[in-house]
């Protein structure tokens, strides 16, 4: 016992946090992450590399089920916690913390208690999976087919495709497992590979909050993507657009700091196209100069870090040579879309211009930081475009993505999402104001 | 020159394998902490290594219809074949087995790694997963070219695939100098088959950590584990076949071994943060279109030279 | 002895790949079938190389040779199996015999 | 030959015939391709155990990747389900055991009956520099085909599996820049 003890408290020391943003969230989530850096508690994009779930943000009853998939898919022992503002993120990590280095836990309880399965309470092994995946009885015998593979977990739903094809000679047997058949179809190499049904989304790592794809995969190619209707949280307060919103209403709201917070969310965007991009080290840069521009640091101190920055992503070789060409989109279709901010006048179209684009408003907002006239929520962008409350700029976004993604790889795919970077909370007001007008 | 055999040799190359991927661990600790502002402590290379009491807690999770026999043998296939790479890698004057094939089984010991990630990424029977072991074959099979005509060049260039004697030809003109762009080959060729850093391609986090996004508790240890001991092990063996072994002005031959291993390893670690992730669809077509061709003209010179001598 | 158990695990081998190859129905694993058999005609090689003529480097190049038919069936076995396939989604020795002349 | 080396010689040769017939008696896919690796490795593991360790080496080295591509083949184009089904695949399963059984026979027949001659000539001392010797001197005839054999099936091999030319590539005036593919190269061609 008094190993076991010295080996929980030390591995207590440094969770690994599995960072799930609600819809709505957004504001919980950078105070997440900013606490998260200073600490030193790694992020883990999966349930299986965590033992801390922080659920960040208000509840959404939709997304329920989805959440408790990755509080199933965490290997004990490990905690949930939920912080639904910016001021309890602290606390609440200190707490499971606390917990997590408890000895011999209570028996797993979702939101807030410490699942310790293994002191007793071993969970019913003949219960079926939650998302309606029967128990296994015959796990040794079970092998494994690439076109059943079960969704990745927690961070998306699987979808086995129930009407599977029954010429193959076995349309009455039996899969073992319970696993059905996977259909093979046509596809772009002509080698008629088994569709893969995967929902990217809503709990992705580094993907919009809530926002939830289902795409159909052969091999690595998605053959077919469609969106799926966002989860809507807190109703109509999409962080990035608060000063345009308050504007639109009416409110006297200042240049600057709308200029402010448009310069951090396209560094939050950006943050999260490097992080998706493969370079994590210039991903925390720009989280770290979000976080100082969301402080209120002055502009004289930021800029030249901010610029800095812009020269080294900006100038990358490597990085274009990797993204060029990637997620094609002309002005044309741009506007024909509806799309008025950053993705329309970056020319040429491609995700290195896209993040290009953001990288010289960033600095163009930074330098601007310090304007004293009153915003016009019109004729100034917020950070996705012209603000439209009956249609936000990331619903033209978000329209575009499921062209953009067909044809693609998994990775090119995610690169197209990351570099448009439509915002779900904005997505939530259209459709609260389209009902309610 | 080498002495080999002793028993205790057995224990201390894996031991001093273990040291090296740990202070590279620490490095990059320290220099994570340098990006995100955190004061740079103790405590800072220390806190890494709590990962090992976390996974000799984790409890096994249970994932319908894996394939827990395959899966295991992957992750364990990683770290144990790093560690018998090092069998044949001389520091200073001591190698455990001197083998006269040394290069070919140090290759045969990395390309062992393409079966157990493969594996690793079959075993769970989890999309990403998948993606990410099938993502490693892809880049296995545009660095390995290069990294074989690259090993092949300091061995043409010896005229022996022992590694002792490879060190030894190198009379005060290492191979790094009039071999450059092998030793750049084979240097990317390490953060590769480490899949670390720019080569993190099957565990990227745009799917989601591929390869160890289902793994938890030991299994994810000694993946994490073998992707380090693979850097460090690739590291040591840079001395030898580019940089001169142990030999050296003034200190003894570990102390050189010690010093080179160590600034080739923290190179490595610097470029880690350097570069963004390199994609297979693009890296394969520039292997076997540009780097392919110069490896093989690279291989020419030390072939010529040795024809005219 | 140990010369002629070797050469009895090189019959094994190429007995057991022989039978694969000839009851499987799947190209893929007709090509692991006709693996596991120069897998046996390899230790064979080295088998005959070591006992009755190490002097000779014959024995050796047989090896080579061996792994070089290894290559060469598996690269051409999947080029084929791909047409196949891509041609009409079939992989099977049965279901290909139309191509027959 | 020294009592490590017969013990390894003992256990490298079963473990070899356990992986052959397991081959071809496992019903998942990725586990079969598995069991055929384990088989030749441990057939790398003889030849090296003979004194041929350069040989050895590369045979598992070789093996390692072709069976790891091999795996991917596999699962590709496996008959659906990919070796989830517990099937058999086999077909005159009868007919073949008799044949491969009554070759097994003769085989072992012949190794027992035949009047094996002595050893001729010592070992070399460098058996790697006897292999290179051997191809690049009075065998060069057969490294020389070797290497015709294996550029032909590069170019056979992708001439067979690509259904993409160059006019799907650059239109059909070959004039088309850039190239319409599915997805861009790193190079840019």
């Amino acid at each position: 016992m008094g190993l076991t003890a010295v080996l929980i408290r030390a591995a207590a020391l440094r969770p690994r946090v599995l960072l799930v943003t609600m819809p709505g969230g957004t504001g919980v989530r950078l105070a997440a992450e900013t606490e998260l850096r200073s600490r030193d508690w790694p992020s883990a994009p999966t349930p299986a590399g965590a033992d801390l779930m922080l659920v960040a943000g208000p509840d959404c009853s939709r997304l329920g089920p989805a959440l408790d998939r990755l509080w199933q898919d965490m290997p004990r022992p490990c905690v949930r916690v939920r912080a639904v503002t910016a001021d309890e993120v602290a606390p609440v990590l200190d707490a499971g913390r606390t917990r997590l280095g408890a000895p011999g836990g209570e028996p797993g309880e979702p939101d807030g208690s410490v699942g310790m399965n293994g002191h007793g309470s071993a969970e019913p092994e003949s219960a079926g999976r939650p998302d309606g995946e029967p128990a296994r009885a015959h796990r040794e015998e079970q092998t494994e087919g690439e076109h059943d593979v079960r969704g990745v977990t927690g961070h998306e739903e699987g979808e086995h495709d129930h009407d599977g094809h029954p010429g193959h000679g076995h349309g009455d047997m039996e899969m073992p497992g319970g696993l059905a058949m996977a259909e093979p179809g046509e596809d772009r190499d002509g080698l008629t590979l088994d569709r893969l049904h995967v929902a990217l989304g809503p709990f992705l790592a580094d993907w919009p909050a809530g926002l939830t794809i289902r795409v159909v995969l052969q091999g690595d190619v998605i053959q077919r993507a469609d969106l799926d209707e966002p989860a809507v949280g807190r109703p109509g307060d999409p962080f990035w657009s608060r000063p345009w919103i308050r504007a639109a209403s009416g409110e006297p709201v200042g240049v600057g700091e709308a200029a402010r917070l448009r310069a951090a969310a396209h560094l939050d965007s950006l943050g999260r196209l490097l992080s998706v991009a493969g370079w994590p080290a210039e991903a925390v840069t720009a989280r770290r100069l979000r976080d100082d521009l969301l402080d209120g640091a002055p502009a004289s101190a930021v800029l030249p870090r901010v610029e800095r920055f812009a020269r080294r992503v900006g100038r990358s070789r490597t990085l274009y040579w990797l993204t060029r060409g990637i997620g094609p989109l002309s002005a044309v279709d741009a506007r024909a879309a509806g799309v008025t901010g950053p993705a329309v006048r970056a020319a040429g179209g491609d995700v290195p211009a896209r993040y290009r684009q953001w990288l010289t408003d960033a600095v163009g907002d930074v330098r601007r930081m310090n304007a004293t006239a009153r915003l016009d929520p019109v004729a100034q962008e917020s950070p996705r475009g012209r603000w439209d409350a009956e249609r936000p700029p990331s619903a033209a976004l978000a329209t575009l993505l499921p062209r953009l993604l067909v044809g693609a790889e998994l990775g090119a795919a995610r690169l197209v999402v990351a570099s448009l970077d439509p915002d779900p909370d904005e997505l939530a007001v259209g459709r609260l104001e389209a009902a309610g007008g | 020159m080498a002495e080999t055999g002793t028993w205790w040799a057995l224990l201390v190359a894996p031991a001093m394998l273990l040291g090296f991927a740990a202070a590279a661990l620490a490095a990059d600790a320290a220099l994570d902490a340098r990006n995100a502002g955190r004061p740079i402590t103790v405590s800072t290379v220390v806190r890494p290594f709590l990962a090992v009491p976390r996974a000799v807690l984790a409890q096994p999770r249970r994932l319908p219809a894996s394939d827990r026999l395959l899966w295991r043998a992957g992750v364990i296939t990683v770290p144990v074949a790093a560690v018998l790479s090092t069998l044949v890698i001389p520091f200073g004057d001591h190698v455990v087995a001197d083998l006269s094939v040394g290069v070919v089984w140090f290759n045969a010991m990395e390309v062992l790694t393409w079966a157990g990630l493969w594996l690793a990424g079959w075993g769970p029977n989890a999309a990403f997963s998948l993606v990410g072991g099938y993502r490693f074959l892809a880049q296995g099979l545009a660095y390995e070219l290069p990294l074989m005509f690259a090993l092949i060049s300091a061995a043409t260039g010896a005229q022996s695939l022992r590694v002792t004697d490879i060190a030894g030809a190198q009379h005060g003109l290492w191979y790094a100098v009039w071999m450059p762009f092998a030793f750049v080959v084979y240097l990317a060729g390490v953060l590769a088959f480490s899949f670390l850093g720019p080569f993190a391609y099957p565990a990227g986090r745009d799917v989601a950590e591929g390869v160890l996004g289902e793994t938890s508790g030991v299994d994810r240890l000694l993946l994490e584990a073998g992707r380090w001991l693979w850097l460090a092990a690739g590291a040591a063996m840079a001395v030898p076949l580019f940089l001169g072994g142990g030999a050296g002005p003034g200190l003894p031959p570990w102390a050189w071994s010690l010093v080179k291993t160590l600034l080739v390893l923290a190179a490595l670690v610097w470029t880690l943060r350097r570069l963004p992730m390199v994609r297979a669809d693009r890296y394969v077509e520039l292997a076997w279109v540009v780097l392919l061709p110069l490896s093989v003209l690279q291989t020419l010179v030390p072939a010529l030279t040795d024809l005219s001598l | 002895m140990t010369f002629e158990l070797l050469l009895v695990l090189a019959a094994g081998l190429f007995s057991t790949g022989l039978f694969g190859a000839l009851s499987q129905q799947s190209i893929v694993m007709i090509m692991m079938g006709v693996e596991l058999m120069i897998g046996g005609v390899i230790v064979a090689a080295a088998d005959f190389w070591y006992f009755l003529a190490p002097a000779a480097g014959s024995g050796q190049v047989v090896i080579v040779t061996a792994v070089v038919a290894m290559a060469v069936e598996m690269a051409m076995g999947f080029a084929v199996t791909t047409a196949i396939y891509r041609a009409r989604q079939v992989d099977m020795t049965d279901m290909a015999e139309d191509l027959k002349g | 030959m020294d009592t490590t080396g017969m013990v390894l010689l003992w256990v490298l040769g079963v473990l070899a015939l356990v992986g052959g017939v397991l081959v071809f008696t496992l019903n998942s896919m990725a586990r079969v391709t598995f069991a055929l690796l384990g088989s030749l490795v441990c057939v790398g593991g003889v030849v090296a155990v003979l004194r041929l360790p350069y040989l050895g080496v590369v045979i598992v080295l070789m093996m390692v990747m072709e069976m790891v591509i091999m795996a991917v083949f596999m699962i590709a184009y496996m008959m659906n389900p990919a070796g989830l089904m517990p099937m058999s695949m086999l077909h005159n399963k009868r007919g073949s055991l008799v044949v491969s059984g009554l070759v097994f026979a003769a085989l072992v027949a012949g190794i027992f009956l035949v009047p094996w001659p002595d050893r001729t000539g010592a070992r070399p001392r460098d058996t790697t520099f006897q292999v290179g010797m051997s191809l690049m001197g009075d065998q060069m005839l057969t490294m020389v085909t070797l290497g015709f054999v294996l550029l032909a099936t590069m170019v056979g091999a992708t001439v067979l599996a690509t259904h993409r030319g160059r006019y799907d590539r650059f239109g059909d005036d070959l004039d088309q820049r850039p190239a319409n593919d599915p997805a861009d190269g790193g190079v840019g061609r």
